[in-house]
């Protein structure tokens, strides 16, 4: 049987597109502009849904997104809101959460069990014996939950964009359209947003008789060049220094605005009797929305129950869609009756004033209702059931109060107070830049919400700055929209508060009695308004019992804090389009090329050894060190950070920034540089060249370098020191040649002699290399005489080449970090960050070599001083496996151990050296330190290890080789 | 949208010469350049150049593939004369240029560049990256040159790119010859 | 998603910035007693109110102070280190 | 629950400021263990109004340092009892908790945890990735190719979750009825200090005489201290989280990454509970961020690429109040009958128990516990650090 109505004016469908989809197996027709419950309850279809806990029918009710229980799911997508989905031809949808289906819910037993499940019933039992919780607690983890995921789905990647306004307006009803308009015709650029499908608010569905429409204040908004509308876009979150998050089906929107104005009007709140929750009982709001929008009938014989004006005109729209309207049953006691009253009396519809529905009466088929069981009320507002009266009817529309749509205004930081006229909470004091207009702002008049809306257009005009006349406020409605206290006992429960959990009104009675006396006490243990639709029906409801449990004013009580979002986000929306850097360095391309397998270093890559065929990569990585201790490798160094140093007090400057000295320093030459914080903990190393008297040249890790130079520039202002820094990390790549051979190769393409004599080990000089002027350093590092050639960036894959060209003869090869690791390894070189932990002194990491504690001042020494009069607790010593060891050999990290007592921890470690047998570096206890000590280590839980102290280096002890 | 409202250009590495120190306003003088009043101001100069102010006393002049500008500059800077470093400058430039070429930011970039005055300097972050970028006139369109160091440009390209071919706009990828800002239109 | 305004750069989003900490003034090393000196190391303000920060503006290499009410999370002013008075 | 005391006394042996887990927990016990019951825990909010009720709720003990491991070792061991000892169900849910790699730098600071911890007898160990995919099996170890693929994990076994809320309800119960007062909406103004010693505590509801007061207030410690003018290392940051609409289970296990900023469980609700890192500043208010919102949401999809299409329902933020090296400040102060247990940073719920315990001990005996003796205030100017940092960066 189908409830659609003959065409409407404004309707959103468009009946000249047919929709077919599935729903629960079976095939449905609806049409273009439809959501899925309209759609549905077109086909004559009642139950939607199955609620949370126990599984009882669900339908439409609000019709606005906030329905928690009709949740669908496909193929791929979950927990989706029937009341706002719209369908699309192909739709195949099931409910979430049932057993075997919607119809036949297996789990509809959980209504019989509900009496020996109260709430917060699971922190009571099942918790002895422990073993057992386990199983019950997967019980419980299937009985929650919505939706499956669907391991297969992949979201589109949705888009993410800035955008800057003068003035966002949130809602485009009456209010928000007139806020917007004014504030648009005096110049301001205004964004205006709404979460529906259309703008006009309940202009679409309420007021469609209203004196200024929605079609003059659209064409108005539409004439204005510097207002934009934005349809089905929710204003999700508002963040500090009026940055709004501002989703759609399609994108996140960050908008920075200088002023927000909220019209975003009122959610009408359910009233709370028996079976208020059962197919056919709906929000007033959502019948209209329903025969307005979709034309949709939501009954054949209707009871309306209100608290105000609302109420009335909702039981004339029934009335003109042919609904009989049994009754308007009007909580509030007699009194002179309003024009809209008169009108519906007219109508020849019953009215009963001062009374209530006190009950819904289940129909036979269970899935909805037969009657309205209607009382008096008693002076205390509690139903006399002497007076109980049965009233036929498939459908109870409730109008009984609004709370204010204020997600964004509370969490603008907005506080709201309760209007005791209004019986409703009001926005109490906005915050600087933030406005209200509308019914969020406690005015309903539509007259005065246009009024309203056009005021605070122009007062958020004024706060940007214009200077303009701002009319005096409108103020708040003198009528109560809303019922003080809509909730009514019921020996047989089942009296909602909260659809989307499932909790009756008993339940909050259960927690106060428990002693959860305060709001967010009783939300926490009831998971009242915790639900998906955030207890935008429920917490209104929930604060006025509390408040009368604890004999509180509702400010007394207090609202529930607000926080982002307003509706959810799905998560792909939130991540949206993701940026993820990488540096390359100019020889990137030649590295791949040449078979290397490139690995992350911070957002670098560099080459960690090159594949060759048949070859395992511990071969690969052992004959690329050979090669450069036989004859001659390169790698490419050019990630290291580097930086200049220039200026008078440049010298005095890095003696207090590294622990060695550099004011002596000869033009000329390098030297190893190690820093610390001021705790006096190893930070950074690298080499200081000085270049001339008053320029350096620095290099520090490529981990590290960057943060280190950032620290380097805080203390160069902080010292008041003339120099001048400058990172050029990006600009100069740099390329390491070494091995026997390595002079002989970059002497092909110098422009200079760099004979032994001319160019010393621990020298820099500026030279031309293969036509391009680089600075030039004989380092040590891997033991091996060794050029650091630093060339700008763009010129460097040229060098790299000639390198390459000029070192064929010599059989040149390059070598990766892998390599690199090893030699400096088998050279006693520590890696600051490797072998080194955020709290290692260079007294433990046996640099006091490197650390003038003669010096007026460096960063650390103070600390330093003390850590030098403490005995030591560990110290970093080299450790060698006996030569042909042929037992499992310890990762990293693995611990060294003394009498049961931890004694130590590996640093580094390598298995097949061009030294011999396997070595490593280790911290141990001082006590372990000295050379021909033996050490166990850990290869695993079982097993140990043995190895002994060694004095480093272990390659090249005489240093012979990179001079 | 039609396919020309938004271009952009990779110019790879154009000539550029970085200068900081006391000494280096006057020296500019005495090559008859004249240099930006305000810090993070930039002029157009002789030779289809341009000099900004990136400090008090920190100059940048990016020249064009074309012009020697720059080399000649550069020989004169040999020996330094005092009060005067030579700053190396590797950066690769990229033009972003047509009407919708706000877009491209909308997607990348967290300022407003509806408030970016022409020849003012802005060192923000595009896509992560750390950029300079410098909007200018040309035939009554702002297009916006920038800057990125060399190690992130193939990151910040393809990304770019990608971008404004989403957004049906037009890419010209580096050529060997690279061809200069003005060539557009 | 807040916006600091760098002295030399403008207002810009915050991801632009790095938190560079507390500014502390360094007793000095050479007189200062141990205990003065582990205070000036380890213990910070971390109270309620309004505090002095380092910020850093990434994008342009540029280092400043911050005022903030580090309770509201708001910026009252940001100028270069030592110039204070001359700035607003 | 318990009852709700009329007013204050004049009097206590002991004032506990902060009716969180821990001040809660430290109540109990002080009654339990030592028979102390003339006791005052002062609540400016509500009980469990602070980190108790806004973190997420994870407890393992696979710490980096000796001290540590044992310590929350010793706190899980009281947890796995807990619902038994207060007859009240935690949810205690033992899920399983992965520690991701996603480089060789991680995966060694992982094979040091796991090294320590296997040293003193806690389950932990690197596991390889196919062992991850067994057990997670719907995990993109390749992250999408958007980060560094997965390389391993710390893989412990015992971690595990449990219902934040209801961990200081049952102590409150348990605390009142062992005749412990709990005064909530009862805000600390000063604490009165004469010749170096505690004499009392001012509240907004008046005075009480007190020589013993144990601040535990993790996230408002600063305002505390502040009011007595002693010194410390603390700086609290913001911590966030957000929760997604809820799913029938799928996620048994507790996934953390730290090169991802990110941590995951499912709840016993169905929710995915998220958390990151840190914010990068400090702030002594609680508000919740978009970047962090978006940071989140993009590296659950390198892990999770499935999850697009489902909802976050909200986003929420807690105070932490960090150490330089990662560990809490436990125990005695240089001011005499003044306790301090604070510096929780991102770890405090799972020592709620163990520091109950211990911090009971040292006020009853005016001496530190041997298990705190480590995070004593002193150890900062000892340079006796306790480096945590690999071990809780993101983990939790």
């Amino acid at each position: 049987m189908s409830r659609r109505l003959p065409p409407q004016p404004g309707e959103w469908i468009q009946r000249d597109k047919a929709v077919e989809f599935r729903f629960e197996g079976r095939e449905y027709t609806g049409f273009q502009g439809d959501v899925l419950s309209s759609a549905l309850w077109a086909n004559g279809i009642n139950v939607l849904g199955r609620s949370f806990k126990y599984h009882r029918p669900r339908g439409i009710y609000s019709l606005a997104g906030h329905d928690a229980n009709v949740v669908v799911e496909d193929r791929l997508r979950s927990n989706l809101r029937g009341d706002v989905l719209p369908i699309r031809g192909g739709m195949d949808l099931r409910a979430v959460n049932t057993g075997g289906g919607l119809a036949g819910d297996r789990y509809r037993i959980m209504e019989w069990l509900s009496p020996f499940l109260p709430v917060g019933f699971y922190y009571k039992a099942f918790h002895t014996p422990r073993r057992f919780f386990r199983f019950y607690e997967g019980l419980m983890r299937r009985a929650a939950g919505l939706g499956r995921i669907h391991v297969g789905a992949r979201a589109d990647m949705s888009r993410k964009d800035y955008a800057f306004c003068d003035l966002l307006v949130v809602g485009a009803g009456p209010s928000g359209l007139s806020a917007a308009i004014a504030a648009a015709e005096m110049g301001a650029t205004v964004l205006l947003v709404d979460d529906q499908p259309r703008p006009g608010g309940s202009l679409c569905w309420q007021h469609l008789d209203a004196p200024e429409s929605r079609s003059d204040l659209l064409e108005k908004a539409c004439a204005l060049p510097n207002l934009e509308i934005r349809s089905n876009t929710q204003a999700a979150g508002w963040y500090a220094d009026q940055w709004v998050a501002l989703v759609d089906d399609r994108r996140l929107t960050k908008l920075r605005t200088r002023a927000t104005l909220v019209a975003s009007g009122c959610i009408e709140q359910p009233a709370v009797f028996h079976n208020n929750d059962l197919p056919g009982v709906m929000l007033a709001s959502a019948a209209q929305r329903l025969m307005k929008l979709y034309s949709v009938k939501p009954c054949d014989r209707a009871v309306v129950l209100t608290a105000n004006d609302d109420g009335y005109l909702a039981a004339l729209d029934l009335a003109d869609a042919g609904v009989v309207v049994a009754a308007v049953v009007d909580l509030r006691p007699a009194q002179s009756c309003t024009p809209v009253a008169a009108e519906v009396a007219a109508h020849g519809i019953e009215i009963l004033k001062g009374q209530a529905v006190y009950e819904a009466v289940v129909s036979r088929s269970k899935n909805g209702i037969a009657a309205a069981v209607v009382c008096c009320l008693d002076q205390n507002g509690q139903p006399r059931l002497s007076s109980a009266r049965r009233i036929l009817c498939d459908g109870i529309a409730v109008s009984v109060g609004w709370a204010p749509n204020a997600s964004i205004l509370a969490q603008a930081g907005t506080r709201f107070r309760y209007d005791s006229q209004l019986q409703q909470l009001a926005p109490h004091d906005l915050p600087r830049g933030v406005f209200a207009a509308g019914r969020v702002n406690g005015i309903f008049a539509l007259e005065e919400r246009i009024a309203d809306g056009r005021q605070a257009g122009l007062a958020a005009v004024a706060f940007l700055g214009h200077q303009i006349e701002v009319p005096a406020s409108v103020p708040r409605s003198r009528t109560a929209h809303s019922h003080a206290y809509p909730i009514f006992d019921h020996p047989h429960k089942k009296n909602f508060v909260d659809l989307d959990e499932d909790l009756q009104l008993v339940d909050l009675l259960n927690a106060h009695q428990e002693g959860y006396d305060s709001i967010e006490l009783i939300k926490r243990y009831s998971t009242v308004g915790m639900g998906p639709s955030q207890g935008k029906l429920s917490n209104m409801n929930a604060v006025r019992v509390v408040a009368r449990l604890n004999g509180q004013s509702l400010d007394q009580t207090g609202m529930t804090t607000a926080r982002p979002f307003y509706q959810p986000v799905s998560i792909a929306n939130l991540a949206g389009r993701r940026f993820h850097p990488y540096r390359l360095t100019p020889m990137d391309g030649w590295h791949r090329q040449a078979g290397a397998v490139m690995v992350p270093v911070g957002t670098w890559f560099r080459p960690e050894y090159y594949a060759t065929k048949e070859k395992s990569r511990a071969d690969c990585v052992l004959e690329e060190a050979r090669e450069v201790r036989r004859g001659v490798g390169l790698i490419d160094i050019s990630t290291l950070c580097k930086f200049e140093v220039a200026g008078p007090d440049a010298a005095r400057f890095l003696e207090q920034i590294y622990t060695g000295r550099f004011a002596r320093q000869n033009i000329g030459r390098m030297r190893y540089a190690l820093a610390c914080d001021e705790m006096g903990y190893v930070t950074e190393e690298g080499v200081v060249a000085r270049l001339a008297e008053d320029r350096f040249y620095v290099t520090a890790s490529t981990a590290g370098g960057e943060a280190f130079y950032r620290e380097m520039q805080r203390w160069a202002i902080v010292f008041h020191m003339n120099v001048v820094l400058s990172n050029v990390t990006a600009h100069m790549a740099a390329i390491n040649v070494a091995g026997p051979r390595a002079r002989g190769v970059l002497a092909e393409i110098a422009e200079v002699d760099i004979g032994a004599t001319e160019f010393p080990f621990a020298h820099v000089r500026d030279m031309v290399v293969a036509g391009v002027a680089a600075i030039v350093m004989r380092v040590g590092f891997v033991g091996e005489l060794s050029y650091e050639i630093h060339v700008p960036a763009d010129k460097a894959a040229g060098v790299w080449d000639a390198l390459i060209l000029a070192g064929r003869n010599s059989g040149i090869r390059p070598f990766g970090t892998e390599a690199q690791r090893l030699l400096r390894l088998e050279k006693g070189h520590l890696i600051a960050g490797h072998d080194t932990d955020p709290l290692t002194t260079p007294f433990e990491a046996q640099l006091d070599w490197a650390v003038d504690m003669n010096k007026s001042f460096f960063i650390g020494q103070r600390s330093l001083r003390i850590h030098a009069g403490r005995p030591l607790e560990r110290r970093l010593v080299g450790i060698a496996f006996a030569y042909g060891y042929l037992g499992e050999l310890p990762e990293e990290c693995r611990l060294i151990v003394n009498r049961g007592q931890i004694a130590g921890r590996v640093t580094s470690i390598a298995g097949r050296t061009t030294v011999g047998g396997p070595i490593g570096l280790a911290f141990v206890r001082p006590d372990l330190a000295e050379p021909g000590t033996s050490l166990c280590i850990r290869v695993d839980a079982r097993e140990m290890s043995e190895a002994q102290v060694v004095r480093l280096p272990f390659y090249d002890p005489d240093n012979t080789r990179q001079t | 949208m039609s396919r020309t409202t938004i271009q952009i250009n990779h110019f790879g590495v154009l000539p550029r010469l970085g200068l900081k120190g006391p000494g280096v306003a006057r020296w500019l003088g005495v090559q008859s350049i004249t240099t930006p009043s305000d810090i993070l101001s930039a002029v157009p100069i002789a030779g289809d150049a341009w000099i900004a102010r990136l400090a008090a006393v920190e100059y940048l002049i990016e020249g064009n593939t074309d012009s020697d500008l720059v080399s000649d500059l550069r020989g004169r800077l040999s020996p330094l004369p005092s009060g005067i470093l030579l700053i190396p400058r590797c950066d690769v430039t990229f033009l972003l240029a047509g009407s919708n070429a706000r877009s491209v930011f909308a997607q990348t970039c967290g300022i407003d560049f509806r408030l970016a005055q022409p020849q003012r300097l802005v060192f923000s972050r595009v896509a992560g990256v750390s950029c300079g970028i410098l909007p200018e006139v040309t035939n009554g369109l702002i297009n916006y040159r920038m800057w990125v160091e060399l190690s992130y440009a193939a990151y910040l390209w393809e990304t770019l790119a990608g971008i404004v071919t989403e957004l049906g706009g037009m890419i010209h990828p580096q050529t060997d010859t690279c061809s200069g800002p003005h060539s557009l239109s | 998603m807040k916006s600091i305004s760098c002295p030399i750069n403008g207002t810009r989003p915050l991801q632009e910035f790095q938190y560079g900490g507390e500014v502390r003034e360094m007793p000095d090393p050479d007189r200062a007693s141990d205990e003065i000196w582990t205070d000036y190391l380890f213990n910070r303000r971390g109270e309620p109110g309004v505090t002095r920060e380092w910020w850093y503006h990434q994008p342009s290499g540029t280092w400043f102070i911050a005022e903030r009410d580090i309770v509201k999370d708001e910026f009252l002013r940001t100028y270069l280190y030592g110039s204070e008075t001359c700035d607003e | 629950m318990f009852r709700a005391p009329e007013r204050l006394k004049d009097e206590y042996d002991v004032v506990i400021i902060g009716g969180g887990g821990h001040g809660l927990a430290a109540a109990y016990y002080l009654a339990k263990d030592h028979g102390i019951t003339n006791v005052a825990v002062l609540e400016r909010s509500y009980i469990g109004a602070g980190g108790t009720g806004r973190n997420t709720a994870i407890i393992r003990s696979n710490y980096l340092t000796p001290e540590g491991a044992r310590f929350y070792q010793a706190s899980i061991e009281l947890f796995q009892d807990l619902s038994r000892a207060l007859n009240f169900n935690l949810f205690y849910s033992e899920r399983g908790h992965f520690t991701l790699a996603h480089s060789p730098a991680s995966l060694r600071t992982q094979r040091w945890r796991a090294e320590v911890n296997q040293h003193l007898g806690i389950d932990s160990d690197v596991v390889g990735t196919d062992f991850i995919k067994r057990t997670i099996p719907e995990i993109d170890l390749a992250c999408g190719g958007h980060q560094p693929p997965i390389l391993g994990a710390l893989y412990h076994p015992p971690g595990a979750i449990a219902r934040h809320d209801a961990v200081a309800w049952a102590y409150a119960r348990g605390a009142d009825r062992a005749g412990v007062e709990i005064h909530q909406k009862v805000a600390v103004t000063g604490v009165e200090i004469r010749d170096g010693a505690v004499t009392g505590v001012h509240t907004d509801k008046g005075f009480v005489k007190t020589k013993k007061v144990l601040s535990a207030v993790a996230g408002w410690t600063t305002y505390i201290t502040s009011m007595i003018g002693l010194r410390t290392p603390l700086v609290i940051h913001p911590l966030q989280a957000l929760v997604t609409e809820p799913l029938k289970p799928w996620l048994n296990s507790i996934v953390v990454s730290a090169s991802l900023h990110l941590y995951v469980s499912q709840s016993s609700r169905g929710e995915l509970v998220t958390g990151a890192s840190l914010d990068p500043y400090p702030v002594l208010s609680m508000r919740s961020s978009l970047d962090f919102a978006e940071g989140s949401c993009g590296h659950l999809l390198d892990l999770f690429p499935f999850l697009g299409d489902i909802k976050v329902l909200r986003q929420w933020g807690g105070l932490c109040d960090m150490t330089p090296d990662f560990s809490p400040i436990m125990g005695t102060t240089p001011i005499a009958g003044f306790y301090i247990d604070a510096g929780w940073g991102t770890w405090g719920f799972k020592a709620t128990p163990i520091s109950g315990k211990t911090m009971a001990f040292t006020l009853a005996h005016g001496r530190n516990h041997d298990l705190i003796k480590a995070f004593n205030l002193s150890r900062f100017p000892n340079f006796q650090l306790v480096g945590e940092k690999g071990a809780a960066s993101v983990g939790h």
